[in-house]
């Protein structure tokens, strides 16, 4: 069994190749003819949604026979003397686990996109750029090596950009994808940077050989200080997931990159690519837990930190999309505070299920966004319950489960984190995501409230969207329910395939996930209170503490500061070194010419034009030359004319 | 050295790929000047045979046997020892397939010219017939020859077809040539003195082989005077800091492709005259001077990086932005590392092919717009799309994009210095950030935003003219994703020319404290 | 001393000859050095060609290289002559330009051809 | 007897050249000039060349110096007894030529080394004797001389003729 197995896996690279191939097709065929470049894209998503599942379905059946021994195919892509590269693909639990979502999430988009981008001028680039994104993320997931992972980690952030900045006419847009570029690239610095290490530490980057190179090194008694210099390589490599999954402080470009089309926002920003992060962390997780504690307690505290954090602003926030924005910031902060705590299949769990009900969000947003001719502000919608059944009712489920309520998704990878934390003994941050979740349920609760209860708007004309858009909004709900499901107690649930280390066996904690969903009902609760009941007012709560809504609504004023940096630290630097070039070495250069010039104006007047001058000049040197030679001491005196003149020797 | 000319096998490939383009010039010349079609498709055809050659000799050179390949060998002046020999090697080949790729675009990329354009092509023909000479001469004496034919087009070419923009074209083309010359000034004399040297036991020779093979006859002071020498040489032509000030003004002031070929091609002479000359030959030399080299080079990279921040012209941008990657360069240079000696020459061909294909995108841009003021433009993807995709591929190629090859030669550089030099290399990385910054900023506002209606007028690059994006991109994708068709020759060529043993050697000696 | 030797035996002598070459040849230099008049120059160059053709003429009389044929001994002589003749050349020549510069800037002074100046 | 005529031609010839480079009026410096040929072809007579001496006489004395005499009396302009003036320099000039003198009597007298032959030869000089070299050895020098002058002849009579302004 395990051999015909094998012989899917040797197929896995198809999975990445067949968008990669559709992006080529549209880039150069197909770009004329919209329906052409469409059906391409989605078929060949469509094909790898089909390998996936084939691949997920064949690694449940292997069961612990593929948990222990990933199956692995190689072929060399660079190898010259003292570096050599393999590509390939693995698959084990947590790679097919990722697959299957990123090829769900991504057909889903794509489909719904028909009905979102329909009349676009850009329609054949929209649907190369997602090709091209779905193709380098499912590289990125199948990496077996760090390099592969990074080569196809850029490439996912090039697709974030090009999409970001799809509507490159808006000034808005084109500074949103510049900002995620950078701020993602300067995570990426350090990513390389600890790759780099570890490569001359270790001589690989391949996982699997550099987790047991690092252990052998370990054991090594004589080498002394490898785990110190596996900390600085820990915290260098997460400075990539800082930047990818928008941790603090490199959070600023999430919220900014809400101004592509919303599709985007729903696949890559908040389902996949930001994710991008996590899974870094998840595959690299023995690096983490090589390194002292302190690194893994770093990553929870500033998981931890910006989940709260990101939460806090999404409170204020009231563009519908930023809202989901920073609500993605919170969550991935949640999955990361995860893996700190030490809970890894529960941070993948969440993961998973973020994944499709934060899609739904999304793609619900879009098509309210839609509705109402990109109006994006809450407050100028409402009353769409009833001219949109559909989005209302998915988009009700995405709520419940962010808000973790059972039986929804939400519920169960956020109670098993939660547990996690507690159990692991993160007191303080179990407190931290329990408040989060709390904000979590009431500023969703908020989103839902206003949009879809408030008071229906006379200039607005909402109607439900097209097929093509509330069918994926079905399927991912569908998921957003069951989803979760996957972890109830048993042998073969999430927890046996994905895990690290020793597999624990955890049942669920009724007493800690009760607390939760309290926590979540009284979020819930505020949110009916405040926006349907008009108990408490929000005015007043907000006139009560001004300077601390200017803070949340500025959030933080972390961009200004970035700003500020740019501008004056960098601008200036710049100007300073820009002037340093022209007057300083330039300076110097032009000086030489000057002088050379200036000499040669004084030197000049030497020649009078008089012959007679010049001819009493020649004279006077044959006779100075005839003196150095003739009374010249050392070896001049061999040529002395005295000696040697006059007649033939 | 016998007297009649060693044969190999393809012995007259290399001849005649760098005759090809000197014919078509000859024939050029005896065109009249008004059949300005005949003259770009006589130039055109003459650099295909070239580039077909070049790219025939790239697949056909054995990389097992390695070594120097389509050898030619004619005694020219046997009394001072000079020969006419012709050969490459896997450090040569890709420079010479650079030289014809770059050569071939640029010819299209002037393919709008209409000053004086049999001047033009005749004067670019030999540009590139005499940058190809000193890739595939193996004789120092005929590599300086051919260095120094290229200086007098360039200067011409500048002083006419230029542009004055901070800098009038006329400054621009006397520092260009000032700065090349007096760096050709401090080589010779270095020359010379390795030359007497090598001679001193008699049989006197300006083979890179058997300069190289008498280590013995240099001392270790003589070395290091003789390297000194050749880093003001080939550092000015490198561009490294302090020597780099020609370099902005020069690509600013040059047209389009004098600009391509000398970002292109005429700056790598440099960092291959290093590797060739300077630590092939004079390896203790180089390994005294190395924490040197390598401190400027980081200078270069994070000096020119800022400046480029603050440029308001694009040729500028660019012209900061090669000072820095050269930086790169130098750092794999100084690291005396076959692995980032590989990495040096891959980056060089990357940065080549990318440097070439931004300035015909600007050359475009300032051809059709008259302008290459960033705050001037704005919003032109609307209009000109292509060209907008060979810009973004260039910017995408410039700041070190995985899939394209200049990450390729980037991370080969990293990983092998960073052993040596971490310090340095670490702050060169941090390069890699400023040079998002730049490249993006330049992107961001000449392509994208509003669309302005006083570029409505414009239109898209088509037919010829696609032919420099179409080329190099395929060059950049391809060396990106199948790296080691390049990487593995380049391999070669450091590991069979003796060059890593040397390395091996030096970096020896240096842990043995004997310096 | 071998100078107070020469000068003792201050006989006819190929020496005396050569002075006198001499005090001719830096007669002229001076001449062409400090006159204004551009003939006073020819003149002295004039001057200057004698005192060659002084020492060649002393030379070929005082010295005689045994391995060379008879009829090679007048070597200076004909050299000598050659001088003559081109100096006869010289003055035609120089006197034509003298005369057509002086037609063109009715002046023969040559502080004021200062054409050679920057 | 021969030494008597020496030093009492010797002196001559350069007692004219120093007028001819002194004299305030160019005319008598012209008179010099021939006086001072005079005394140079004397020396010649003393050495044996006869016939170079006559060839002096017939160019020098009577050519050349006629020539200068009747340039100057086509080139001559104001007063006549200023005007053959010195320039501003002509100390410099005097110092130069004290020196290069200086070194070369210098050279003539320290060396020993003439390979002076005991007794001076007497034969030849004649115009018999150059004729024969003339017209073997030297013969192409000879033709070579013989259209430079030809072309001295006609260049002289163009420059001093002058170019036609054409109309």
């Amino acid at each position: 069994m395990f051999k015909e197995m094998h012989d899917l896996f040797q197929w896995a690279w198809l999975i990445p190749a067949l968008p990669f191939l559709s992006f080529l097709l549209i880039a150069f065929v197909t770009k004329r003819s919209k329906g052409l470049s469409s059906t391409v894209s989605i078929l060949a998503i469509l094909s790898s949604l089909g390998m996936a599942i084939a691949i997920a379905y064949s690694v449940i059946r292997a069961g612990a026979e593929i948990v222990e021994h990933p199956a692995i195919v190689t072929v060399n892509w660079l190898n010259i003397g003292g570096l050599t590269i393999d590509f390939g693909t693995i698959i084990d639990p947590l790679s097919a686990m990722m697959l299957f979502v990123v090829t769900l999430v991504a057909s889903m988009v794509q489909i719904y996109s028909l009905g979102y981008m329909h009349g676009d001028k850009g329609w054949s680039r929209y649907y190369a750029y997602q090709s091209l994104f779905a193709s380098a993320m499912l590289g990125m997931v199948l990496a077996t090596n760090l390099l592969q992972l990074f080569i196809f980690w850029e490439l996912v952030g090039l697709c974030s950009y090009l999409l970001i900045g799809f509507w490159y006419f808006k000034v808005s847009a084109r500074e949103a994808a510049k900002k995620a570029f950078m701020t993602t690239r300067v995570g990426d610095f350090g990513l390389l940077l600890g790759m780099l290490f570890l490569y001359s530490k270790f001589g690989t980057l391949d996982f699997v050989a550099l987790s047991a190179a690092m252990s052998t090194s370990l054991q090594d008694i004589a080498v002394v200080g490898t785990a110190g210099y596996i900390t600085v390589m820990a915290f260098l490599v997460f400075m990539g997931p800082v930047g990818k999954s928008g941790q603090f402080p490199l959070h600023v470009w999430l919220p900014d990159a809400m101004e592509g089309p919303t599709p985007v926002s729903a696949l890559i920003h908040a389902a996949t690519m930001v994710v991008a992060g996590v899974y870094l962390v998840a595959r690299m997780y023995f690096l983490f837990d090589f390194a002292s504690p302190e690194a893994l307690q770093f990553i929870a505290g500033l998981g931890a930190f910006t989940a709260i954090f990101a939460a806090s602003i999404a409170v204020v926030q009231n563009d519908i999309k930023r809202i989901l924005a920073y609500s993605t910031l919170s969550q991935l902060g949640y999955m990361m505070f995860a893996l700190g705590v030490g809970s890894f299949s529960g941070s993948m769990f969440h993961l998973m299920t973020h994944a499709f009900f934060k899609a739904l969000m999304f793609l619900g947003a879009g098509s309210v966004i839609l509705a109402l001719h990109h109006k994006q502000n809450i407050w100028d919608m409402g009353g769409l319950w009833k001219k949109m059944p559909i989005t209302g009712w998915t988009f009700f489920i995405g709520i419940l489960a962010i808000s973790g309520m059972p039986p929804f998704a939400g519920f169960f990878s956020k109670d098993e984190i939660l547990a996690n934390a507690l159990q692991n003994g993160h007191p303080i941050i179990y407190a931290v995501g329990l408040f989060t979740a709390f904000l979590t349920a009431f500023y969703m609760c908020r989103l839902f409230f206003v949009v879809f209860m408030g008071p229906e708007k006379p200039e607005n004309h909402p109607h439900e969207s097209p097929w093509s858009m509330t069918i994926p909004l079905i399927i991912l709900a569908f998921f957003s329910v069951v989803g979760g499901w996957v972890a109830l107690p048993g042998h073969y649930n999430f927890a046996f395939f994905v895990h690290y280390g020793e597999l624990h066996h955890v049942a669920i904690d009724w007493f800690l996930a009760g607390i939760s969903v309290i926590a979540g009902l009284l979020g819930i609760g505020l949110a009916y209170a405040i926006y349907v009941k008009n108990v408490i007012s929000a005015e007043s709560i907000v006139a009560r503490f001004p300077g601390v809504y200017k803070l949340l609504k500025n959030g933080y004023y972390v961009d200004d500061l970035y700003l500020w940096i740019i501008h004056h630290i960098m601008g200036g630097m710049g100007k300073i070194l820009y002037w340093f070039d022209i007057n300083i070495v330039d300076g110097i250069v032009n000086g030489i010419a000057l002088t050379t010039r200036g000499s040669g104006k004084l030197l000049r007047r030497t020649s009078t034009g008089q012959v007679q001058m010049y001819a009493m000049v020649f004279f006077f040197a044959v006779v100075v030359i005839f003196m150095v030679f003739a009374f010249g001491e050392g070896q001049l005196s061999a040529l002395n004319p005295l000696a040697t003149l006059g007649g033939v020797k | 050295m016998s007297a009649l000319p060693t044969v190999s096998s393809l012995s007259m490939l290399l001849p005649f790929t760098l005759l090809a383009p000197l014919v078509a010039m000859l024939l050029i010349v005896f065109l009249p000047k008004e059949e300005t079609k005949t003259i770009k498709l006589v130039a055109a055809m003459g650099m295909f045979v070239s580039l077909a050659l070049s790219i025939y000799a790239f697949f056909a050179y054995n990389i097992e046997q390695g070594g120097m390949q389509f050898t030619l060998t004619i005694p020219w002046i046997p009394d001072l020892g000079v020969n006419l020999a012709l050969g490459v090697d896997g450090l040569s080949l890709p420079m010479l397939l650079l030289t014809n790729l770059i050569g071939f675009s640029s010819i299209y990329a002037s393919w709008n010219m209409d000053k004086r354009v049999k001047e033009y092509f005749i004067l670019l023909l030999i540009l590139i017939a005499g940058v190809m000479g000193t890739f595939i001469a193996r004789d120092l004496f005929i590599f300086f020859l051919f260095y120094e034919i290229v200086v007098i087009p360039i200067y011409i070419m500048v002083i006419i077809w230029g542009s004055s923009k901070r800098v009038t074209k006329e400054y621009a083309g006397m520092k260009l040539t000032i700065y090349l010359l007096i760096g050709s000034a401090f080589l010779l004399v270095g020359m010379i003195a390795l030359y007497l040297a090598a001679a001193a036991g008699g049989n006197p020779t300006f083979m890179f082989e058997e300069l190289a093979a008498r280590q013995d006859l240099y001392s270790p002071a003589f070395q290091k005077v003789a390297f000194a020498l050749m880093i003001i040489g080939f550092g000015s032509l490198i561009s490294m800091f302090p020597f780099h000030s020609w370099s902005p003004d020069g690509y600013a002031g040059a047209p389009t492709a004098v600009s391509m070929i000398h970002a292109g091609v005429l700056k790598k002479i440099g960092g291959y005259g290093l590797i060739r000359l300077g630590i092939y030959v004079l390896p203790v030399g180089a390994s005294f001077w190395a924490p040197y080299i390598a401190t400027l080079a980081v200078i270069s990279v994070l000096y020119a990086a800022f400046i480029a921040l603050v440029q308001k012209d694009m040729k500028y941008v660019v012209g900061y932005s090669s000072v820095s990657h050269m930086g790169y360069v130098i750092i794999a240079i100084a690291a005396l590392n076959p692995t980032a000696v590989t990495g040096a020459v891959a980056m060089m061909f990357a940065h080549g092919v990318m440097a070439a294909l931004f300035f015909a995108m600007i050359g475009f841009i300032y051809e059709k717009t008259h302008t290459r003021n960033i705050s001037e433009l704005g919003g032109l993807a609307h209009q000109v799309p292509r060209l907008a995709t060979g810009f973004v591929i260039a910017g995408m190629a410039s700041l070190g994009l995985p899939g394209t090859v200049n990450f390729v030669a980037e991370f080969t550089i990293f990983i092998a210095a960073i052993k040596v030099l971490p310090v340095h290399t670490v702050l060169g990385i941090a390069g890699i950030i400023f040079t998002a910054v730049y490249i993006l900023r330049i992107i961001a506002n000449v392509m994208f935003g509003p669309r302005r209606s006083e570029w409505d007028h414009l239109t898209d690059i088509r037919g010829p003219e696609l032919v420099p994006l179409v080329l190099l991109a395929f060059v950049i994708f391809l060396g990106g994703m199948f790296p080691n068709i390049l990487m593995g020759l380049i391999d070669s060529g450091v590991n069979s020319s003796g060059l890593a043993e040397v390395l091996e050697t030096v970096s020896q000696a240096k842990i043995g404290g004997l310096f | 001393m071998s100078l107070l030797n020469n000068f003792s035996n201050l006989s006819v002598g190929l020496t005396s000859y050569l002075l006198v070459g001499a005090m001719l040849f830096c007669l002229g230099l001076y001449g062409v050095f400090a006159k204004k008049n551009m003939i006073a120059i020819l003149m002295s160059i004039e001057l200057m060609l004698n005192a060659v053709n002084i020492n060649f003429i002393a030379f070929n009389r005082f010295i005689w290289n045994q391995k060379v044929d008879i009829h090679y001994v007048l070597t200076g002589h004909v050299a000598a002559l050659f001088i003559i003749i081109v100096a006869a050349c010289e003055v035609a020549v120089g006197l034509a330009l003298i005369i057509s510069v002086y037609r063109n800037r009715k002046s023969t002074n040559v502080d004021e051809f200062n054409w050679l100046k920057w | 007897m021969g030494t008597v005529v020496f030093f009492v031609f010797a002196i001559l010839a350069v007692a004219s050249a120093w007028g001819v480079v002194t004299s305030k009026n160019i005319m008598h410096s012209a008179l010099y000039l021939a006086l001072s040929f005079s005394g140079v072809a004397v020396l010649y007579v003393l050495m044996n060349a006869d016939y170079l001496a006559a060839v002096q006489l017939l160019i020098y004395t009577g050519g050349i110096a006629i020539m200068v005499v009747f340039a100057i009396m086509l080139t001559l302009r104001g007063e006549i007894s200023d005007s053959n003036p010195e320039n501003g320099v002509w100390g410099w000039g005097a110092i130069i030529s004290v020196l290069m003198f200086l070194m070369i009597a210098l050279v003539v007298l320290t060396n020993t080394d003439w390979r002076v032959l005991p007794t001076p030869w007497t034969s030849g000089g004649s115009a018999s004797d150059i004729s024969l070299l003339l017209l073997t050895k030297f013969m192409i020098p000879f033709e070579a001389v013989a259209i430079l002058l030809t072309m001295a002849l006609v260049g002289a009579v163009v420059l001093a003729k002058g170019v036609k302004v054409s109309k």
